[in-house]
């Protein structure tokens, strides 16, 4: 693969600039950038870099910036690791030692020729015919537009049902109140006194009232005719007796001697 | 072939972001061009767009690229979006049908409850009512009334054909809650007694 | 004569503020119209505007009008250029887009430096690279490719045309480096045993 131009549009690539090398370690984005940048200078393909002579330019350049700097740590241990690298290399061949530094040297080469690949590839990409920059679009299309109708549905029905309920809630109110058959207090009390008259002895409210009277009638009746009883009770007129809550209510004619008093 | 000059004035009316004249254009070229020749270049670009779907047009000296009005219609798409009407506003609706011509204050008397203006605005949005005038009392409040599209959508031939007060009565549209709650209450009564006996 | 139906596609492309592809426009008619006739109608109006100031280009299977790039120094104005990309994230944006899908761990392994979270979130709010899904791999990292507006704003038809993708990916130079010493070290082996003989 041939060798792209470093083209790009961004931070200028340090790779030209040699005095860059004095300046500060900010410009590399990191330990391989920087390798990366030293490897360039050797002019040659990457194929064909010496990993040997790359690794002294790596450590001398560190141990020049570390007398001026603080080294951020990942440089260092970068260091430490070709440092560890090159003396395997110059040292005679162990067949035995797993990785050998030559497998080494060649991962860390095919490190630097995919960075390098990404990196050119970065700077032809951004050299594109790029939008807003060679070409240009509509500045103010027209544009798509779904356009939501709103179409309210209601039937007659729903509008007439609507109208009712309004003519209900507005009407003035006439309450129809439906006759039920009732016995009225006057009608008990009547009914009781006659039957009072008749009976001497004790006798249980309820044979007071009439038999045929059913439903709401005989309860209407059984409630009239107690509220009677209690009020004859009161006038002096009945006794009342009850062997317990809830057991039947017997009343009979009071002793005629004290109905005067 | 299209010359150059052509096809950089084109551009230039495509990417701009509000219409250029003549001048204009001329000044965007580094070298000088008469503002005739722009000109005639511009009605040339015109005239090899004519009939197609993009338009090249002049409004008052100025020109710039739009779509032809009569697909309009393939640039805005329409979509159906139906909803059911709301009880207020059904009620509402009744109420102009049934008073028309009526103002908001009146359709509140009626009601007995206050009518907010989206209710109306709904229900004229819908074309089903429609303003007819000012009643000529203090305030001169905006008058209601149905419209044509109101009778069509709801199958009457005329307002006449709203069945009257008695109609409803008649259909139980006029039965109140209240009656047929009562109702269900008595029956509630009677199962009492049943169990009373 | 350019009939109806050319002119209301060429129409929708025109005006629409985004690349449509062909089931899009489809989708705009209210009749049915196959999607490869939409796809040669658009053809025929890309072919009728070639070599015009206005160019009607596809982009990952979406089309859009843009002026040629010949004519940028005609239409460029003095905007500073929003879209100025610092070193790192255009590297990324050139990982991603060369081996995409690609996880945030696959990209600090070719850059031998950790990313910071703010370059993928350039790159995301740019809209040029987005989410897509998941490795399957312990931790489930979450991997990245480009998108549509990628290929639009580099002018890219498609990942194919990724300037050099074919030579980078003949020379192996898109595989991970443990894939590429395997096949050195073969590679090596088989040169030692040439040596050796």
């Amino acid at each position: 693969m041939e060798e792209l131009p470093l083209d790009f549009d961004v931070a200028p690539a340090a790779a030209e600039r040699e005095d860059a090398l004095q300046l500060s370690l900010d410009s590399w984005e990191g330990p391989l950038d920087l390798l990366l940048t030293l490897a360039r200078g050797q002019k040659v393909d990457l194929r064909q870099i010496s990993i040997l002579q790359l690794v002294e330019q790596y450590l001398t350049f560190i141990s020049e910036m570390r007398a001026k700097l603080e080294v951020a740590a990942d440089y260092l241990v970068m260091a430490a690791w070709l440092a560890y690298l090159k003396s395997a290399l110059l040292l005679p061949k162990n067949p035995l030692e797993d990785p050998s530094p030559d497998e080494l040297a060649l991962r860390l080469q095919l490190r630097l020729q995919r960075l390098a690949a990404m990196r050119e590839a970065a700077a032809r990409l951004l050299a594109r015919d790029r939008v807003g920059r060679d070409v240009f679009l509509r500045a103010r299309p027209e544009g798509l537009h779904d356009v939501r109708l709103r179409r309210w549905d209601a039937s007659l029905y729903d509008l007439l049902a609507a109208y009712g309920q309004v003519k209900l809630r507005t009407e003035p109110v006439v309450h129809m109140v439906s006759r039920r058959p009732v016995i009225t207090l006057d009608a008990a009390l009547h009914h009781l006194e006659r039957l009072i008259g008749i009976r001497l002895d004790w006798a249980e409210l309820a044979d007071f009232l009439p038999s045929d009277y059913d439903g709401p009638l005989r309860r209407s009746a059984i409630a009239s005719s107690f509220v009677a009883a209690l009020e004859l009770a009161r006038q002096g007129r009945v006794d009342l007796k009850q062997d317990g809550a809830f057991e039947p209510l017997y009343l009979r004619a009071a002793h005629m001697g004290q109905q005067g008093a | 072939m299209i010359d150059d000059r052509e096809r950089a004035i084109e551009a230039m009316l495509f990417a701009s972001d509000e219409p250029l004249d003549a001048r204009q254009v001329a000044a965007r070229f580094a070298e000088e061009v008469p503002v005739a020749e722009i000109k005639a270049i511009i009605q040339a670009i015109a005239a090899r767009h004519a009939g197609s779907g993009i338009e090249l047009v002049e409004r008052g000296g100025h020109w710039h690229f739009q779509t032809p009005a009569d697909l309009a219609h393939l640039l805005r798409r329409e979509r159906d979006d139906p909803r059911k009407l709301s009880r207020a506003a059904s009620e509402v609706l009744a109420i102009v049908a049934y008073h028309e011509p009526v103002s908001r204050a009146e359709i509140e008397a009626i009601r007995g409850v206050q009518t907010s203006k989206g209710t109306l605005d709904v229900l004229m949005e819908a074309e089903w009512i429609a303003p007819a005038g000012r009643r000529e009392v203090p305030g001169r409040p905006l008058i209601y009334k149905t419209t044509d599209a109101f009778l069509q959508h709801f199958g009457l031939g005329s307002r006449k054909n709203l069945p009257g007060i008695e109609d409803l009565r008649a259909a139980g549209l006029l039965d109140p809650v209240d009656l047929a709650f009562e109702e269900a209450m008595g029956e509630l009564d009677l199962v009492k007694d049943g169990e009373d006996a």
